[in-house]
């Protein structure tokens, strides 16, 4: 497999590589190179852009590029390999590609490997297949321009598209069979952006810098490592040992009790110094059957998450590292959509006595004396939570929901299955209660009413609705949030109203906290590291996938060398 | 004949007596024994005597030992005493059930093939090696894995079930040698069955060593859980000694200087499992006149 | 009572018998009531083999062995009538318990019903037959007793069983001069009230002092046999000649063993065809004109 | 003398107290002597040869000389018993069967013995003593386990008597050996004295006849003791101590059938040695004791060489 | 002789089929379904494309042939040497993943299992009867060997590595570094083998040293050793005798001990994020990678045989014992 993992004598590569490499390629000098976890865990396996949930951290994002970024503070599209996109009518959509991109093989990027990328997808196994649904052609009208035709313009999932989907060069891929798109390694890269794969190993991805990227010129930007070395993530403990010993400059993995590092005297920083230290990434929820006997009752479920001390896990389980989600559950990114009003009428907090009421009033009783209410028809209520096995800090915090359910007077007993089983259970609908954080920030909070409402049910729901909630005006707002402009936010907000007021009388899901986006950084070798505080840049600090594009690629050409 | 000869003075004490009196002197089998006892008796009154779930989150996270909290307390401020207390319960449940069953598998395979012999024989030995060769850990994870692990007792099952192939072995080496003894035949000229002459003619001449290798598979099962529970293939209700590490060493202890969290539980089972070997060692001097110290 | 009928035992060794070892070869013989056999012959020549067979202990591979003309058949309605005594006293009781369980042993298996004062009365009653006092004996673990009187409780154990075949089994080699000589007397005893005795040994002048019939062993296979005045008066087989001058004797100077030029030995493989000398005196040569 | 042994006495220390095995045993050899040494089992035997050689953990030594060629045996000392160890007094022991290292070839085993004492190897000679034992020399190059148990015996006899001891203690070498290989090891004993392998030697065994054919001088303990000691001959013939003569009596021999003649035993058992009774330890099974035998008989010299510990002698 | 081998070979042999057998059972008994995870993860959302892939990925596992049919299947591949793709680390052959961390593992257990046997042996040997040492020093080694590996493992990655900063504590080499045929390469590679080594080497130790020393009491109070020390052999010849018979139990006990030691091996390479075979393994549960677990597993397996083989051979060669046709009574 790769060139890493088996020794290569120097004498080979010294000479000719003399002139361009400022130090020994085989020993990284450390006030270039930026060290980071939390991506990949394990060797790794592809550097296939397609395969966007497995692929070597940096396949995207700093090997093979999008078309536009996503700005998370000013809630806008960055153009990147594109110059411009504009809607020319209300179904045609124009990008303008930046002139000079070359890619790494020295070919110019040009509208042919845009319409080549996209086309990729008329194969039936490739994730982004169903935007042929609504996407009728893809033509490139010259070398620079490339035109998008639509049946039906979801322009929000399509903004979700411009940031998502990498460009891939034409010339290299084609011919490629679906088995070796979907598949294939792609052992070398052949990408536009900033650095390429320079080795791996077991354990590690080492990425150098290319010094003729084009960003340089066009962006006026340049990531400042020259080197990094993504770690396949070990556990927590070594992650937070390695912070320690400084041979690590960013982790994005979970370490628990970080807070207390932050504040001591250690050299590490996170985006606030203060409760919950990071930056907002997802919102987990308590998802609910709403096929079964009682999650089917909106009280019933109103009640439920009335129960839930958010409070407690945040506190107790995360140590104050993530935050309590609103009712609404939508990221504090998107907090100009929440509509006040709506939450000030029929939000909720937790309150037991309120969740003893609101049951009491819809008829659950605790008929027998056992400390639980029944079900209506007298039944005993007696609910699973399920969260994977393994995930510690989901198995407390559902130990923590059947607490403080228990003293609203609900019976909710944790259950760890095997992951898989998990999955398998979830999709199938063979459950009554569960945690979820599926979706991630995005370019809108349609991608999380997506999550809520889609339709229809369908007998495997793997990826959303696993609460099986069926509401079909609902769905049909979402349908037509999908498709308000982007930069239409009033248009949004309105829709994002209504939509607030069926969750909130409804609760298919319960929001319960936000998940961080973890990232503690040290500062020993890298500074100016994104924090709250000051000048500092706002832009979210890390690799993980997909985050690239969310600011984590302008982080990295914000950092200074701290000798310096 | 002439070794056994010598090896039984005919006028030396009872056997018993002789062993009592050598296993009250001796400082190996009374000190390992008395870490044990102290340990269990711990595990057994300690729950009952402090009350409250091991688990309840407490107010003050990471306080280390105090008069409050004898061991300190969490990250999620639980009592690690009273943790403590109850990992040793469910270490002891793990090393009797896992060393039980273990024991017993290897009793009746040890036994069976070592004085039936003949085909018996080679197929039980067959097994035995071929339980033997196939890493158990390696099997252990799998069957974890797949199947899940609820209870402290399916993980001593399961620990039971792999663990017996060397006593199996060590006992069917000892019967084999036993059975060809002549007290063996003239019980079956008594008119003795199979199942008899093993327990009460074979059984009650190697009560010492068949203790000894329970000790050992205890003390074995005990360090087959926690590897398990560290990597957390552990029981998923309860605690236990290995739980608390993994808890422990997940929620990085050590590196936020939770040290309370992270040594007592570890400690113990190097005291038991130690105690135990210790014991073990001692026992074979008291029943082994050779190795005694004279 | 008992008789052999061309016993052979093969002993397989290694995995799923690989190798056999012949022990016993072609070997018939036959025990009547109040006789003893003495089989005698060097370490490793199928002595102690052929008791076992004979007690059920051990199968036979080819041939019979009969008793009262029905074949062995290990069991308690078999040991009724026969029992064994083996070489080793100390290795004949189970050192964790107290000696006189080998008697409740019987009592559990062939007389349960009996009442216990009735019960220590026949202990008492066999033991004294073989002049133990049972106060001395009674009540102690085998290693608190000694060689010969570990030996004797074990004939006392046969006798408590209405026995009519005893297999002793060099049941003298562990015991001095003195004690065996007592023990030896005692099977004579019983040989006068009609049982009959298989004498198992290598020292011959113990089978010559208490035995009718002799057969001497080599190598598995039956050397010569016959009348015991015969066999060691007139010996025939080269062996036995070679046997008999290795004994030493008190008052005679060893001599050397005959030259074994007259006659063909029988050794390994051979058919074991037996020549009838005299009357009852056989020898395994391979005619008479080479003896 | 080369050897004299007086009042010697080796105890055992036990939970119980202290077993005397050795109860004041007083006795010489002279050059090229074979001293037989009988007597009934657990009288002592074993003991008397250990405590020339090497004493186990056990034994205590407590009291009691033994001089061999005019030097004092230090036996109680292990450290200094170790120069005369194999050179002056060697032994064949008990358990020569299992008394060579499994795991060792018998070339590289005696090499390495020898060197550890300070000698070379003379193959030749070790060789041609093999030889006159009927060992063929390509045993050197076996391991024991491939030997017969006849053969490891008279391996252990060739390697005892290779540095030319002045005594060699021979425990019961043949009580496990069926008669014809026990003729031969006792014959081989007895070349070894003619060729001047061994000055003196002591024979332990039970059989009386085995020892009659090899010993010159025959020695019966009995319970610690001595009992009686004289030529070969003259305790076959004409024994002194009661105890020889029932021994004696109790002697089937080839010819003897019970039906002619039935022998008997010695009635009881010997004494405990943890607390052996005041006066002579043979009285209780005694047949014509008397009142004096309360008193410890004293050991008298009946005629030269015939030593007798019997008040009745 | 050949017996003996031919017993071996088909204890062996049986075993090897038991555990190819198992192994062949795991994906396809257990509950959860492999390539539901793997379609899971791709997160798509329309029915149509979850059965494209499901069919797709089915027939790319040949879990659509019949149950007999993918049994003789997995046998044909698996002797040429095909253990299949991993799931988790798609499209990597699993055979590739193996290849790439076993290095790591050996490097760990041979050396601890090796130096543990020979140090602990010595040592025990040493201790033996020697009343000082056996009161002080040997009761470390029962602490030591009832310590849980991962126990020790992080202790000593605590304080060796983050607190003394004497020794790293993640990786198999330095995340600076690039393999490279130097001598600092080396030095790194070693510094990054140091704990997890220590750790394994410890913890083995003890009990070597503790079996040794029980052996080697027998040994010293056998019939031979008392024959030496009646001629007057100097101890240090008694003892060198005395080791080299007790040390054949050892041997044998290696061969027991081998499982015991590739699993410990397994948590330290996890406590010390050595990116061995453990590593593997733990990462192949967690993400229900079955081809790679039954890969791993079946290494492991075969692993353990070869060298409870060479285990069998050197036991032969010093053991003239078994030469001599006693074979069939140990195995
Ligand atoms: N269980 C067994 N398995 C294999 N071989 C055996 C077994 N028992 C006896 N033999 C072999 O059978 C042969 C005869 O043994 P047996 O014990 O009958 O001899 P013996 O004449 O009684 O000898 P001894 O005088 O030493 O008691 C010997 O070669 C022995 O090795
Ligand atoms: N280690 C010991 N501890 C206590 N008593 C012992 C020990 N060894 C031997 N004895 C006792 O010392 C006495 C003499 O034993 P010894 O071995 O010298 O007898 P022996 O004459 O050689 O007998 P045998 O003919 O059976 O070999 C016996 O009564 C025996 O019980
Ligand atoms: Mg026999
Ligand atoms: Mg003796």
């Amino acid at each position: 497999t790769g060139g890493g993992s088996t020794p290569t004598p120097p004498a080979t590569q010294a000479p000719s590589q003399g002139a361009t490499a400022s130090a020994n390629p085989d020993s990284l000098p450390r006030n270039e190179t930026l060290y980071t976890t939390g991506t990949q865990w394990g060797p790794p396996a592809n550097f296939n852009p397609i395969r966007e949930w497995d692929s070597a951290s940096g396949t995207k994002g700093l090997v093979y590029e999008t078309m536009f970024h996503y700005d998370t503070t000013a809630a806008k599209l960055t153009p990147w390999l594109a110059a411009s996109g504009t809607w020319t009518d209300d179904t045609t959509y124009e990008v303008k590609l930046r002139p000079g991109v070359k890619w790494a093989d020295g070919q110019p990027l040009t509208a042919k490997d845009v319409v080549f990328t996209f086309e990729l997808g008329k194969m039936e196994t490739i994730p982004y297949h169903n935007l042929w649904d609504w996407l009728k052609t893809v033509e490139a009208t010259d070398d620079q321009t490339v035109k998008f035709t639509f049946s039906k313009a979801n322009y929000q999932e399509w903004d979700f598209m411009l940031y998502t989907r990498s460009i891939v060069p034409e010339h290299v891929w084609k011919g490629r069979s679906e088995k070796e798109v979907l598949d294939g390694v792609n052992e070398n890269p052949v990408g536009t952006g900033a650095y390429t794969f320079m080795s791996k190993d077991q354990d590690r991805v080492v990425l150098q810098r290319r010094d003729d990227w084009w960003g340089k010129a066009a962006l006026n930007m340049e990531p400042k490592p020259k080197y990094i070395v993504d770690i396949a993530t070990p556990s927590n403990e070594v992650a937070m040992g390695l912070l320690l010993q400084q041979k690590l400059d960013l982790s994005n993995n979970f370490l628990p009790g970080v807070a207390n590092l932050v504040q001591g005297n250690f050299g590490l920083t996170t985006y606030y110094n203060e409760p919950p230290y990071m930056l907002s990434a997802n919102t987990a929820w308590l998802v609910p059957n709403t096929t079964k006997k009682p999650m089917d009752d909106p009280a019933f479920r109103k009640a439920l998450a009335s129960s839930v001390d958010v409070k407690k896990i945040v506190e107790g389980v995360y140590g104050n590292l993530v935050k309590a989600a609103s009712p609404t559950g939508l990221l504090p990114q998107w907090e100009q959509f929440v509509d006040q009003a709506v939450v000030g009428k029929s939000g909720f907090a937790f309150d037991a006595a309120k969740a003893k009421k609101l049951l009491a009033d819809a008829g659950y009783k605790d008929g027998d004396g056992d400390g639980f209410v029944e079900n209506k028809d007298g039944s005993k209520i007696s609910l699973s939570l399920i969260v994977p096995s393994g995930w510690t800090d989901w198995m407390e915090s559902a130990r923590s929901i059947a607490a403080s359910a228990k003293s609203a007077g609900i019976q909710i007993t944790p259950d760890f299955p095997d992951y898989n089983a998990l999955v398998e259970k979830r999709s199938k609908g063979d459950f009554d209660l569960l945690v979820n954080n599926e979706r991630q920030l995005s370019n809108s909070p349609y991608t999380y009413y997506e999550y809520m409402f889609q339709l229809p049910v369908l007998k495997q729901q793997n990826t959303v609705n696993f609460a099986r909630y069926e509401n079909k005006k609902a769905w049909a707002l979402v349908q037509q949030l999908d498709q308000v402009k982007t930069d239409d936010v009033e248009g949004m907000k309105k829709i994002a109203s209504q939509l607030q007021e069926i969750h909130l009388a409804d609760m298919p899901v319960i929001p319960l906290w936000y998940n961080g986006l973890w990232a503690q950084s040290s500062t020993s070798v890298w500074k100016n590291w994104p924090a709250a505080a000051g000048s500092a840049p706002k832009t979210g600090a890390v690799m993980w996938r997909n985050w690239l594009e969310l600011g984590g690629f302008e982080t990295l050409t914000q950092l200074q060398p701290s000798g310096s | 004949m002439t070794a056994l000869q010598e090896a039984e003075p005919r006028e030396r004490a009872g056997v018993r007596r002789e062993a009592l009196y050598f296993a009250v002197r001796n400082g190996k089998l009374l000190t390992g024994f008395a870490i044990v006892l102290a340990m269990l008796v711990l595990g057994l009154i300690g729950p009952v005597l402090i009350g409250g779930a091991p688990n309840e989150y407490g107010t003050s996270p990471m306080s280390p030992p105090s008069a409050a909290h004898w061991l300190g307390t969490t990250t999620f401020g639980q009592d690690i005493f009273l943790q403590f207390v109850h990992g040793l319960r469910s270490t002891f449940a793990v090393g009797v059930i896992g060393g039980g069953i273990a024991a017993v598998i290897g009793m009746v395979v040890g036994f069976v093939a070592g004085y039936r012999g003949g085909v018996v024989d080679e197929v039980l030995n067959m097994l035995t090696n071929v339980i033997l060769v196939i890493p158990t850990l390696a099997v252990l994870l799998i069957i974890n894995a797949y199947l899940g692990i609820r209870s402290v007792a399916v993980q001593g099952l399961f620990i039971g079930l792999t663990q017996w192939p060397w006593a199996a072995r060590a006992i069917r080496a000892q019967t084999f040698s036993l059975r060809t003894r002549e007290f063996v035949d003239l019980a079956r000229m008594s008119g003795a069955g199979t199942w008899r002459i093993i327990s009460r003619e074979i059984a009650p001449n190697m009560s010492s060593y068949l203790f000894m290798t329970f000790i050992l598979l205890f003390g074995g099962s005990i360090l087959i859980a926690s590897s398990l529970d560290f990597i957390g293939l552990g029981p998923t209700d309860g605690v236990s000694l290995g739980l608390m590490l993994q808890n422990a060493s997940q929620w990085s202890a050590l590196q936020l200087g939770l040290w309370w969290w992270f040594v007592p539980p570890g400690a113990a089972i190097t005291a038991i499992v130690g105690a135990l070997y210790v014991a073990n060692v001692g026992l074979d001097e008291v029943f082994n006149p050779k190795l005694r110290e004279t | 009572m008992l008789k052999l009928d061309d016993v052979t035992k093969e002993f397989r060794i290694g995995a799923f018998g690989g190798k056999s070892v012949t022990a016993v070869r072609n070997v018939s013989f036959d025990v009547v009531p109040g006789e003893v056999v003495s089989l005698i012959g060097e370490s490793g020549s199928g002595k102690s083999t052929i008791g076992r067979m004979i007690l059920g202990l051990n199968p036979i591979t080819r041939g019979s062995i009969t008793f009262d003309g029905l074949p062995v058949r290990a069991g308690k309605e078999y040991y009724r009538h026969i029992q064994g005594i083996f070489q080793d006293p100390f290795s004949s009781f189970n050192p964790v318990f107290k000696a006189d369980r080998v008697f409740s042993m019987i009592k559990d298996t062939y007389y349960p019903a009996v009442p216990a004062a009735e019960w220590a009365e026949r202990i008492e009653t066999s033991l004294r037959d073989v002049r133990l006092n049972p106060g001395q004996v009674l009540g102690k673990y085998p290693h608190q007793l000694s060689g010969g009187q570990l030996q004797r409780l074990l004939i006392a154990r046969a006798l408590l069983l209405d026995i009519k075949l005893l297999v002793a089994d060099e049941i003298t080699s562990m015991l001095d001069a003195s004690t065996r000589i007592d023990v030896l007397n005692l099977l004579a005893e019983l040989k006068a009230r009609g049982l009959g005795v298989l004498y198992i040994t290598h020292d011959l002048s113990l089978g010559n002092y208490l035995a009718e019939r002799t057969v001497v062993l080599r190598g598995g296979s039956v050397a010569e046999m016959g009348p015991t005045e015969r066999v060691f008066g007139d010996p025939l087989h080269p062996y036995t000649r070679e046997l008999l001058a290795a004994v030493p004797r008190l008052h005679e100077a060893w001599d050397d063993a005959p030259p074994s030029d007259t006659c063909f030995y029988h050794r390994g493989g051979g058919t074991g065809a037996l020549y009838e000398a005299s009357p009852g005196h056989f020898v395994a040569c391979a005619g008479l004109s080479d003896c | 003398m080369s050897l004299l042994v007086s009042e010697l006495k080796v105890y055992y220390r036990t939970l119980k107290g202290e077993v005397r095995a050795l109860d004041g045993m007083s006795f010489g050899l002279s050059d090229g002597e074979i001293l037989g040494l009988v007597g009934e089992s657990g009288c002592g035997k074993s003991t008397l040869a250990k405590s020339l050689i090497r004493m186990d953990g056990r034994m205590r030594h407590a009291g009691g000389r033994v001089v061999l060629d005019g030097e004092e045996l230090p036996i109680a000392d292990d450290r200094r018993m170790n120069d005369f160890r194999f050179r002056k007094v060697s032994i064949i022991p008990q358990y020569a069967m299992s008394a060579l290292n499994p795991t060792r070839k018998l070339r590289k085993m005696v090499t390495e013995l020898l060197a550890s004492r300070g000698t070379d190897v003379d193959t030749a000679e070790l060789e041609s003593r093999m030889s006159q034992v009927g060992l063929p020399r390509e045993v050197l190059d076996r391991y024991p386990i491939e030997l017969s148990g006849g053969m490891k015996q008279r391996m252990v006899m060739v390697i005892s008597t290779l540095l030319d001891p002045s005594l060699l203690i021979a425990d019961e070498v043949t009580s496990a050996l069926d008669v014809s290989t026990q003729k031969a090891v006792a014959r081989a004993l007895l070349g070894f004295r003619e060729s001047g392998y061994v000055k003196s030697m002591i024979f332990v065994t039970h059989d009386l006849a085995l020892t009659h054919h090899i010993a010159d001088t025959i020695m019966v303990m009995y319970a610690g003791k001595l009992a009686e000691k004289a030529p070969a001959d003259v305790i076959v013939k004409a024994p002194r101590h009661p105890y020889t003569r029932l021994l004696l009596d109790s002697l089937p021999e080839v010819g003897v059938r019970y039906a002619d003649r039935r022998l008997e035993g010695i009635a009881g058992s010997p004494p405990s040695l943890l607390d052996p009774p005041a006066g002579c330890r043979f009285r209780d099974r005694c047949p014509i004791a008397g009142d004096e035998c309360a008193q410890d008989p004293p050991v008298t010299e009946l005629a030269p060489g015939h030593h007798v510990a019997c008040w009745k002698a | 002789m050949r017996r003996y081998f031919g017993r071996k070979l088909l204890i062996y042999g049986l075993t090897f089929f038991v555990a190819v057998t198992v192994n062949w059972m795991i994906p396809r008994f257990m509950p959860g379904d492999p390539v539901a995870s793997m379609v899971a993860r791709a997160s798509v959302a329309k029915p149509e494309a979850v059965e494209a892939m499901r069919v797709y990925y089915n027939s790319l596992f040949g879990f659509d042939q019949p149950l007999w049919q993918q049994y003789v299947n997995f046998w044909g591949a698996l002797f040429t040497g095909d253990f299949g793709i991993s799931i988790w680390l798609f499209p990597t052959p699993v055979t590739t993943v193996i290849m790439n961390a076993v290095p790591y593992t050996l490097a760990l257990i041979i050396p601890s299992v090796l130096l543990s046997w020979v140090v602990g042996n010595r040592f025990g040997a040493y201790a033996a009867r020697r009343k000082l040492l056996d009161n002080t020093v040997l009761p470390l080694g029962y602490v030591l060997t009832a310590m849980p590996y991962m126990w020790l493992a992080v202790l000593l990655a605590w304080s060796l590595g983050v607190i003394a900063d004497l020794f790293p504590v993640a990786g198999g080499y330095s995340f600076s570094m690039r393999p490279n045929w130097s001598l600092t390469f080396a030095l790194d590679l070693v510094h990054h083998w140091a704990l997890p080594f220590l750790s394994l080497f410890l913890v083995a130790l003890g009990g070597w040293a503790i079996g040794m020393r029980n052996m080697i009491i027998y040994e010293l109070e056998s019939d031979y050793s008392n024959y030496l020390a009646a001629l007057g052999a100097p101890a240090r010849l008694i003892r060198r005798y005395a080791f080299r018979n007790a040390v054949l139990p050892q041997i044998t006990g290696l061969a027991l001990q081998l499982g015991v030691l590739v699993a410990g091996a397994l948590v330290t390479e996890i406590v010390f994020a050595y990116p061995g075979l453990g590593s593997l393994i733990l990462k192949a549960i967690q993400n229900k990678d079955f081809f790679l677990l039954q890969g791993t597993f079946l290494f492991i397996v075969l692993g353990v045989l070869i060298a409870n083989f060479i285990i069998d051979v050197v036991y032969v060669v010093v053991d003239p014992r078994t030469r001599a046709g006693m074979a069939g009574a140990r195995a």
